[in-house]
């Protein structure tokens, strides 16, 4: 039971150092600023007892220099914790150019979680150690939230939209995911293990999955079973524009406005289609609203994501 | 009790000038002013408000305290408002990934 | 303000004008109760049904804890588990802690402390007292009928879609005990500005009422924007509106925005009261003026004007714009300097004071300690890295109890055993109320200090059952809780003892300053003052 | 005893004291009304930065004749208000109660509107909720912007219709010659209400009607 008396938890992220850090830095200012004021009670207290029933004590009205030291200094240490904390958070949310790609899906009461190379989990997130992981987040449901606290990082998955979030593993082992925020009865239920691979491991278990088909041809499959390529045949004259090569790229809207193609703007095409049209198109589309999945959606993003990168179908 | 009291005549004029200002609102909403639509149909609206809260209400000859309370009312809306904005606003600036 | 003098009309003077009647004993049947419009009378109505609640939410809390003794959820299902904590907070937070010390002693010593013979608007005071039980009368219908399990927080979509359980009821309790806020606020107000006995200048007012003063504002500004909200999510259950449903285009983070908006400006509605009653006792009872009396008085108003700007620190990883949460993020830091003025200038006071170590004074103290940590860990929490790992886990859990359980409710026992004398004519045994106020202050620490622990460990709040290693500080906390709930058992017994028993309060048993205490009698005469007080002394003129 | 006296509650020095706190208290309210009010500005604001196609399309469903006719009559009614709280600080009987019918049949004219309004909508199966129905694009979307429409409209008409409630009992109170120039409070602090639910219908109206037209 000893071995369990942890006061701090382990450090497997290369964040996790940092938010430790400055985790010591409050401390140690928390410490001072409570055991000063708990110092100076204690000897008031003490000093100044109360002796007799008529005592008069002598009165001090305030004084301005104190006031203001006792304002001031507090206010530079937090301007400094400030700082601090923004440069880790900004951090936090720029993910290296290189960073591996993972799809999650979270929904009352699991997580899915695809990988680029087609393997699928749930409850469990293989990754290789020494490597950013990007993680592009969706739910089909209520809020919830991918907790992995020996990474130090959090990000709650919306409905409605993705969230991002990444982090790089420097630890081989496994480690708790937890869902934090409140999504139902099983909350508690739902966590799971990040399993932290050397990369020759991790490359091991890609293999060993069951279904290999990459995301991509799961996803271009889906674009069929949907009929999406009737419209958006890479051809002239089709009635949807073509969507080769345009992930990534900013293409010009039918209201003169224009848009990066991402993550978020296809999905936004699948499911509201009229909202941004294409410059050069009508609005046509019919919403695929209820009928795909975010699952599937993910897989469809995969697939025209693929498209970018010279493929063509 | 003591209450300054405003001469018909004002409110008279108020009234006249709250139904003028109703009439250009419409008569703006049909024209087109490209990105000023909102403004002028916002500024028209508040310059409504203001002549009602100043002389139908008698801000204008109220206390200071009563200044002070619906200055506050109105600070602590656009506080809101702007906050809240600032994120709707800001939330496609997230700093994308350059992966692709 | 004229300075005429004050006549009861013949049908406002008790039979026996020479024996003055006080406000306990102008009336004796139920309606004199339930009809009154006394404020002092309001005020004891209040402290019945809030102690009720208290000891409602004080349950939850015990089965809560008794669940999270082992690691694996077996004293409850999950479900249950759920509403256990939605109950508790709804209950503590709406139907507790936001009412508390405003209605029993802002509504008993506003007028007191400035001279008046009642608040300005006596029946919409007693009207805010119906509205708040009728919304608790909601809140347990909610209960009886099987429970809510949305969180205190109310989270769209889960709320508003997916929950299956009393949200509307539970929601509308809320609603109701809100605009029962609003009212006392409002009446707070009006009763500062006008009626103040003459003499009575803003600089010669009590800490007491600024801090009033100032919860009164975020009253007033703050929770009709949480009414409106709630109603739009009672209506997107019942007619799937839209407005917070994503799956019609709806944003979930919409709500949150809005809720927070007043809800952190409520958490200092909970606790400026109290801050207002550590300045009354800290003073009396070291016999000194208070250390910075302006700096005091502006800091509640910076603290409730501040408040407003920092709402968004509650969804740093909810989604919301990074660049916003930087700015929540600075607010949030500037919002923690007026407190540290206050906490500095309280310590200071007693710095060659002649200070004695009767039950408020002994609780002030412990106000003051616990709010520090419960402080300091909220700058942990303002500060955009941290929160990121330790959001919804139990590190966030013991920070709010810090302050909530270890400040708010302090400041509320210092504030019961300081007025106890004035409000029953009563004094309660000074013994037990030093060791309740050890007991108490020794079992919250073992309670909610583990839960820094395990928070930082990574256990999230609102589970269940946890992954076996967090067990150990669960089993401290657990004891701790029952040390804890015991505390609060002794004070209970003790009030109730010495109504009956309790040696008879003079008017002034701790030689305190205050037109509360110099002018008025223990307990105070129906309309408080023979005579309208005539202020000409500066405040804490010990 | 003359008005004076009675209308003095026990716990004012005088009737300045009593007017000044209950105007002050009022204003207090109008300032929380604001805000009450304004949770839900804030939450159209935003849909309409989102959806601006979707809010000019359901905006041209709203009958903007209706739409003025009732903010002229609102106005109407304002003035009316005013002229009563005028003629009651002047201590005019007669004067004040013709003004607070005409402010209540005014109030009446804008709910009847207003209902004739509600049951198109209702018919063309425009109500929130599981049955909208929406023949054209963004459906979805439109929903959100009847929603603004009745929720907003909705709370605005409920406080007309409390107004219309405290009216009667200020024309019957009127009649029982309670009001003086000494003492008016309640006919002034109504008014500052019913002026308060006017602005909200200021705002309302360009939001609502008139910005889907150029
Ligand atoms: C009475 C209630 C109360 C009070 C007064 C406070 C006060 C503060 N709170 Fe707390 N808070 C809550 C109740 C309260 N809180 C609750 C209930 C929640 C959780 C809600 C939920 O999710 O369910 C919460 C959550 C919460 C969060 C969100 C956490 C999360 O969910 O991720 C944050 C983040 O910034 C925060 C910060 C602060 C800060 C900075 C203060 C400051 O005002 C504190 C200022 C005080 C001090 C700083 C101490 C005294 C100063 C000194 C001794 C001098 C030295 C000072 C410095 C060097 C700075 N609180
Ligand atoms: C004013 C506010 C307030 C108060 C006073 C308390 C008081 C206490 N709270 Fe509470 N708490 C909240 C506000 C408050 N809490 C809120 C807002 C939440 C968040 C809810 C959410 O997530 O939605 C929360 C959540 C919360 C949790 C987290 C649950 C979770 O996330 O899963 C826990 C766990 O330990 C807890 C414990 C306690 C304890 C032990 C007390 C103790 O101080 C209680 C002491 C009182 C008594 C014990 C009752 C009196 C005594 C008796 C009835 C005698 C019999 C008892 C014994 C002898 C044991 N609270
Ligand atoms: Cu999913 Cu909590
Ligand atoms: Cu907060």
């Amino acid at each position: 039971m000893f071995k369990e008396f942890k006061f701090f938890p382990e450090q497997a992220s290369t964040l996790a150092g940092e938010v430790d850090l400055l985790f010591y830095f409050l401390i140690a200012v928390s410490v001072f600023f409570s055991s000063l004021i708990f110092f100076l009670i204690y000897v008031f207290a003490v000093r100044y007892r109360r002796r007799s029933e008529d005592e008069k004590p002598q009165q001090i009205p305030g004084m301005l220099k104190l006031e203001l030291a006792w304002s001031i200094i507090p206010l530079i240490l937090t301007m400094i914790v400030f700082v601090w904390g923004a440069t880790i958070y900004f951090d936090s949310y720029t993910p290296p150019k290189d960073a591996m790609e993972v799809y999650v899906v979270g929904k009352q009461w699991m997580w899915h979680i695809q990988h680029p190379t087609g393997q699928r989990e749930i409850n469990e997130l293989h990754i290789p150690v020494n490597q950013p992981v990007k993680l592009t987040m969706a739910t089909e449901d209520v809020i919830h939230s991918f907790y992995v606290p020996a990474f130090r990082v959090k990000k709650d998955v919306v409905p409605g939209r993705y969230t991002t979030m990444w982090f790089e593993a420097t630890k081989t082992g496994e480690f708790h995911l937890f869902c934090a925020e409140y999504c139902g009865t099983k909350h508690s239920a739902m966590i799971g293990k990040v399993v932290v691979q050397e990369p020759a491991a991790y490359q091991d278990w890609l293999s060993g999955g069951t279904q290999n088909e990459p995301l991509e041809v799961i996803g271009e499959k889906k674009f069929q079973q949907f009929a999406c390529q009737t419209c958006h045949a890479d051809k002239p004259n089709s009635r949807g524009p073509s969507l080769v090569g345009i992930f990534g790229e900013s293409i010009k809207l039918q209201n003169g406005q224009s848009v990066v193609v991402d993550e978020e703007y296809i999905r936004e095409s699948v499911l509201e289609p009229n909202s941004k049209v294409a410059a050069g198109y009508k609005p046509v589309m019919p919403t695929f609203k209820g009928q795909v999945s975010e699952v599937s959606l993910l897989q469809i993003t995969a697939y025209i994501k693929s498209l970018a990168k010279g493929g063509s179908n | 009790m003591s209450q300054h009291v405003i001469p018909t005549r004002v409110y008279y004029t108020i009234f006249l000038a709250l139904m003028v200002l109703t009439s250009l609102t419409v008569w703006a909403a049909f024209q087109d002013f490209g990105a000023f639509n909102n403004v002028v149909a916002m500024g028209i609206a508040c310059t409504k408000a203001t002549l009602v809260v100043l002389y139908f209400m008698h801000v204008r000859y109220s206390s200071k305290v009563t200044w002070l309370f619906v200055i506050t009312g109105i600070i602590f809306l656009f506080i809101l408002f702007t906050i809240l904005m600032g994120d709707y606003l800001t939330r496609g600036w997230q700093v994308l990934p350059q992966s692709w | 303000m004229s300075t005429a003098v004050f006549k009861p009309r013949p049908d406002q003077m008790g039979d026996n004008n020479e024996k003055k009647t006080s406000y306990l004993t102008a009336g004796f049947n139920i309606r004199s109760w339930l009809l009154t419009v006394d404020h002092k009378r309001i005020a004891i109505l209040y402290l019945l049904s809030l102690t009720f609640f208290f000891f409602l939410g004080g349950m939850f809390a015990v089965l809560i804890r008794l669940e999270l003794i082992t690691p694996a959820g077996d004293l409850m299902q999950a479900e249950t588990y759920n509403k256990m904590f939605t109950m508790h907070g709804v209950v503590m937070v709406f139907f507790f802690l936001i009412p508390s010390i405003p209605a029993v002693f802002g509504n008993f010593l506003v007028p007191l402390m400035i001279g008046a013979k009642d608040l300005a608007f006596p029946r919409i005071n007693l009207l805010s007292w119906y509205l708040f039980m009728f919304g608790g009368m909601l809140g347990f219908a909610a209960i009886i009928f099987g429970g809510v399990d949305t969180g205190w927080t109310f989270y769209t979509p889960y709320s508003s879609t997916y929950a299956n359980s009393n949200v509307i009821l539970a929601a509308l309790g809320a609603f109701f005990a809100g605009f029962s806020s609003i009212l006392t606020g409002l009446n707070f107000i009006a009763t500062i500005h006008k009626m103040r006995a003459p003499g009575m200048t803003w600089f010669r007012m009590p800490l007491f009422i600024w801090a009033h003063y100032a919860t009164s504002i975020i009253q007033i500004l703050g929770t009709p924007v949480v009414a409106i909200t709630i109603i739009l999510v009672a209506l997107e259950r019942l007619f799937h509106i839209g407005i917070f449903d994503p799956k019609l285009g709806g944003d979930p983070i919409l709500f949150q925005h809005l809720f927070w908006f007043y809800s952190h400006p409520a958490v200092y509605i909970m606790i400026l009261p109290s801050m207002g009653v550590i300045s009354e006792v800290i003073t009396c009872f070291s016999k000194k003026k208070i250390f910075g009396y302006e700096f005091i008085a502006f800091s509640s108003l910076g603290i409730a004007v501040l408040g407003f700007l920092v709402w968004g620190h509650h969804m740093y990883t909810s989604g919301q714009s990074i660049y916003v949460s930087l700015v929540f993020s600075v607010l949030t830091f500037l919002v923690a300097i007026p407190s540290a003025i206050k906490v500095f200038n309280w310590t200071a006071t007693l710095y060659k004071g002649s200070v004695s170590y009767d039950a408020p004074m002994l609780y002030a103290i412990g106000f003051i300690g616990l709010f520090t940590i419960g402080g300091l860990t909220g700058v942990f929490l303002a500060t955009l890295g941290v929160n990121v790992h330790v959001h919804d886990t139990y590190f966030i859990v013991a920070h709010f109890h810090y302050i909530m359980v270890g400040g708010a409710i302090m400041g509320y026992m210092a504030a019961l055993h300081f007025w106890w004398p004035k409000i029953t004519g009563r004094l309660y045994p000074e013994v037990w109320a030093r060791v309740a106020s050890f007991v108490i202050f020794f079992g919250f620490h073992l309670t909610f200090f583990p839960q820094f622990i395990v928070g930082y460990l990574g256990m999230p709040r609102r589970y269940h059952a946890y992954p076996e290693e967090f067990q150990i500080w669960n089993i401290l906390s657990s004891a701790g809780a029952s040390i804890l709930g015991l505390g609060y058992l002794i004070p209970l017994i003790y009030f109730i003892w010495s109504l009956k028993y309790g040696e008879r309060a003079s008017a002034n048993p701790w030689n305190a300053k205050g037109l509360e205490w110099e002018k008025a009698d223990s307990p105070p005469t129906q309309f408080n003052f023979d005579k309208t007080p005539i202020v000409d002394q500066e405040v804490y003129d010990y | 005893m003359s008005t004076k006296e009675t209308a003095l509650q026990h716990h004012f020095e005088n009737l300045d004291q009593q007017f000044e706190a209950s105007t002050l208290g009022m204003w207090a309210f109008l300032v929380q009304e604001i805000l009450f009010f304004g949770g839900l500005f804030a939450g159209y604001i935003v849909y309409r930065n989102w959806y601006p196609e979707a809010f000019h399309l359901g905006s041209e469903h709203l009958d903007v004749f209706l739409g003025t006719v009732n903010t002229a009559v609102l106005i109407c009614s304002s003035l009316t208000m005013a002229m009563a709280v005028h003629w009651a600080q002047k201590g005019d009987k007669n004067k004040i109660i013709t003004f607070l019918v005409l402010t209540f049949i005014l109030g009446a004219v804008f709910l009847g509107i207003k209902a004739v309004e509600y049951s198109h909508k209702f018919h063309a199966g425009l109500l929130p909720g599981d049955g909208f129905i929406w023949h054209g694009e963004h459906g979805d979307q439109v929903r959100i912007f009847y929603s603004f429409y009745f929720v907003m409209t909705g709370m605005h008409a409920l406080h007309m219709i409390i107004g219309a409630g405290i009216l009667i009992h200020l024309i019957v109170q009127a009649g029982k010659d309670r009001y003086d120039a000494n003492y008016f409070t309640p006919v002034e602090l109504f008014g500052l209400y019913w002026h308060f639910v006017d602005i909200i219908w200021i705002f309302l109206f360009p939001l609502l009607y008139l910005l889907g037209r150029h």
